[in-house]
């Protein structure tokens, strides 16, 4: 496992020195990891994103000219095979395959001509904004970490004369040492009789987390929640998806943050995003 | 006789404006002692000194900012320089000399990969949700890695957004600016070129380059491959693992 | 124009020998450029350094001893001095600058871990008496650590609860705003913050909160007296006035 994680890092950039990486120190702990047999190594990966970063640096041109159709055939292929041999993925991943999946869609089927959902060069502009942004992030990091570093290329006095004090009080202490003092201490005592409890259902949570993150995607009429519960979810898993999914998208509708329609019964659900932004629920008690 | 700018140690003081020089001798007398008194506090600290903490201990009516500066110009060529970090001032060796001094460097610990990504967000985008972090990268945040840099003193949690739910933002702090020689926030490297290209917001701007789509979406450009049906498991990314029991 | 023999702050560095200059400014090069990498290291080291040390790192060939004196009488008159203990080499603030190091001196103190823990829980939970203070954290308060906490200036006595004893209410004060640099006290991060944080574990019982501090510090709770002249002579804050007769 380690090594094949270090395998994907090595190729990440073929040909090519890769500084950046080396910089980097070895991740630890392994992710999607979980009690099923068998798992998928997307170790040397930092999601979805990063996982099409790589695939787009793979089609060897520029990012503005990918193609984003074969980027998004090539990312759905990979999780089509991790599902037949009933692998499993982190969410995320599967949010990013659900989009794609709509994404193709929008790509290959001719625009009507009432048609409000966006395009699919829209959103597949989208994407390519996305990736630069991380990509543009990613190289920042590399230009902070390559820097002159105090303590590392730069020194501070080495015998310092310890006379200048600025703070008012005798007492010093920062926000971080006060929060993990409150934490610690509070867990502590809550932890003792503590169980982890199974997820059998998607909870009311889960599905408004995604709904709501997806919904920064959603700048037009679209009918996600197909793909969305496609890709989420398990057969057996889907008629609590379908409900917890619906149940949240009612809740984001009611803060105004989402607004749905459809034009007959059973015809696809249309969505978008609203006026106001999402409470954000991590808040909420 | 300065045979190289590189080696002109000190600015000689005789270089000073000599307009000042000449009509108020007193003051210049004043200000090379408040300029005495400065580099020993300054120097006095491994710390950053603020300009405020700074302008209590020089004598009342010294303009701080003059006497550092000056200060400033001094030290720009010896081997240790003043450099200015916010609104402090610090003492440190000079970045050239890097490769005489990391003889001596401290073994320091590596941030994971996702740490260095997520600081460098927080960084450009600040102030920055943790939800929005995660929008940029796409991904959740794994435990341990806001942890982490909060740990280091690096990022700091700076207030709420005024938004519903008033989510807590994040930003970087002073050490964070120490450590990486920056002056400021603005001299973050790349900075104004991200910020033109649009890639500092957290929505796609109406003028990001949209490229032209070809005609036919599956028609390859000019400079295209096809793509092979790449091998997954040759990139490494699909390796079914047998959970030994 | 120096006015004062006090304030001249560096020799001008070409005021060194005319000759050696002349001779061989290959020679005063590399010179000046040995005297920046020695004022480097000897800033730099925790301890003063010994000229064999530097001989060390210095290019092969440099006179140290020379570099040395000559960095010495560079700094001879500014803030700070290079001295000579033993066979070493240090930096120090100037002598005569010494009242101006010492003037401020004050030891700053690290809160305990107990202490801390305290302060956290009057912050979230405040108004809070002794007795829940003691109930949340699980263990008995030592009488010293809230002396502690009070010295600090960040936590005051708020009141009494009207309840049987009618205990004190403690709270936090501005100071303590102030010091965590917090604008209010609802911007103390909540529970979905402090996991997203990584501080606390992602898996608290369903049951567990964390309470949201009051939005104004300063406001009497429903169940809570303010302090009067009578209860501060009580707990030993306002010495009992004599009665003048």
């Amino acid at each position: 496992m380690a090594e094949a994680a270090k395998n994907a890092a090595d190729r990440k950039e073929p040909g090519k020195p890769i500084p950046m990486e080396k910089l980097w120190a070895e991740d630890g702990a392994g992710r999607g990891v979980s009690e099923p047999a068998l798992t998928v190594d997307v170790d040397g990966f930092e999601g979805p994103l990063d996982l099409l970063l790589h695939l787009a640096r793979n089609q060897k041109v520029d990012l503005a000219r990918i193609s984003v159709l074969a980027l998004a055939e090539q990312y759905l292929a990979f999780v089509e095979r991790v599902r037949r041999m009933r692998l499993e993925l982190a969410a995320d991943y599967l949010v990013m395959a659900a989009w794609l999946a709509y994404l193709k869609s929008r790509l290959l089927i001719p625009r009507q001509k009432d048609d409000e959902e966006p395009s699919g060069e829209e959103m597949a502009a989208l994407l390519q904004f996305r990736l630069k942004r991380l990509e543009a992030m990613r190289d920042a990091a590399a230009r902070l970490v390559n820097r002159n570093r105090l303590g590392r290329d730069v020194f501070a006095r080495g015998m310092p004369e310890p006379v200048l004090v600025e703070k008012k009080s005798a007492y010093s202490a920062t926000l971080y040492d006060l929060l993990t003092a409150y934490a610690a201490q509070r867990q502590r005592r809550a932890i003792t009789n503590v169980q982890i409890a199974k997820r059998g259902v998607w909870s009311l949570k889960q599905a408004r987390d995604i709904l709501a993150r997806m919904m920064g995607e959603l700048s037009d009429w679209t009918a996600l929640d197909r793909f969305l519960i496609a890709y989420l979810t398990r057969p057996e898993e889907r008629v609590t998806a379908v409900a917890s999914t619906f149940a949240a998208s009612l809740e984001l509708v009611r803060e105004g943050a989402l607004e749905i329609r459809q034009s007959a019964p059973f015809a696809p659900l249309y969505m978008r995003g609203g006026s106001k932004p999402p409470i954000d629920n991590r808040e909420m008690p | 006789m300065n045979e190289s700018a590189n080696v002109v140690p000190f600015r000689a003081e005789e270089k000073a404006p000599a307009a000042e020089a000449h009509d108020a001798p007193a003051r210049s007398v004043a200000f090379a002692e408040a300029k005495r008194m400065a580099e020993a506090l300054v120097f006095a600290s491994a710390e950053p000194v603020s300009t405020r903490a700074l302008a209590e201990r020089l004598p009342e009516g010294t303009d701080v900012q003059a006497v550092m500066e000056d200060l400033r110009s001094d030290y720009a060529r010896r081997g240790v320089n003043l450099v200015r970090v916010a609104d402090c001032w610090a003492f440190r060796t000079a970045g050239d000399l890097a490769f005489l001094m990391s003889r001596q460097a401290m073994q320091q610990k590596k941030l994971s990969r996702a740490a260095l990504e997520m600081l460098a967000v927080i960084a450009y985008h600040q102030p920055v949700t943790r939800a929005e972090i995660e929008e940029i990268r796409g991904v959740e945040t794994s435990k341990g890695t806001l942890d982490t840099l909060l740990e280091t003193g690096w990022v700091r949690m700076r207030g709420r957004r005024r938004t519903p739910g008033r989510p807590v933002t994040y930003g970087t702090t002073t050490e964070f600016l120490d450590h990486f020689g920056l002056e400021e926030l603005r001299d973050l490297p790349g900075l104004e070129e991200l910020k033109g290209a649009g890639l500092l917001s957290p929505r796609m701007p109406s003028n990001f380059a949209v490229p032209q789509p070809p005609a036919d979406a599956d028609a390859l450009g000019e400079d295209e491959d096809p793509l092979t049906d790449v091998d997954l498991e040759e990139l490494g990314l699909l390796t079914p693992r047998v959970e030994d029991d």
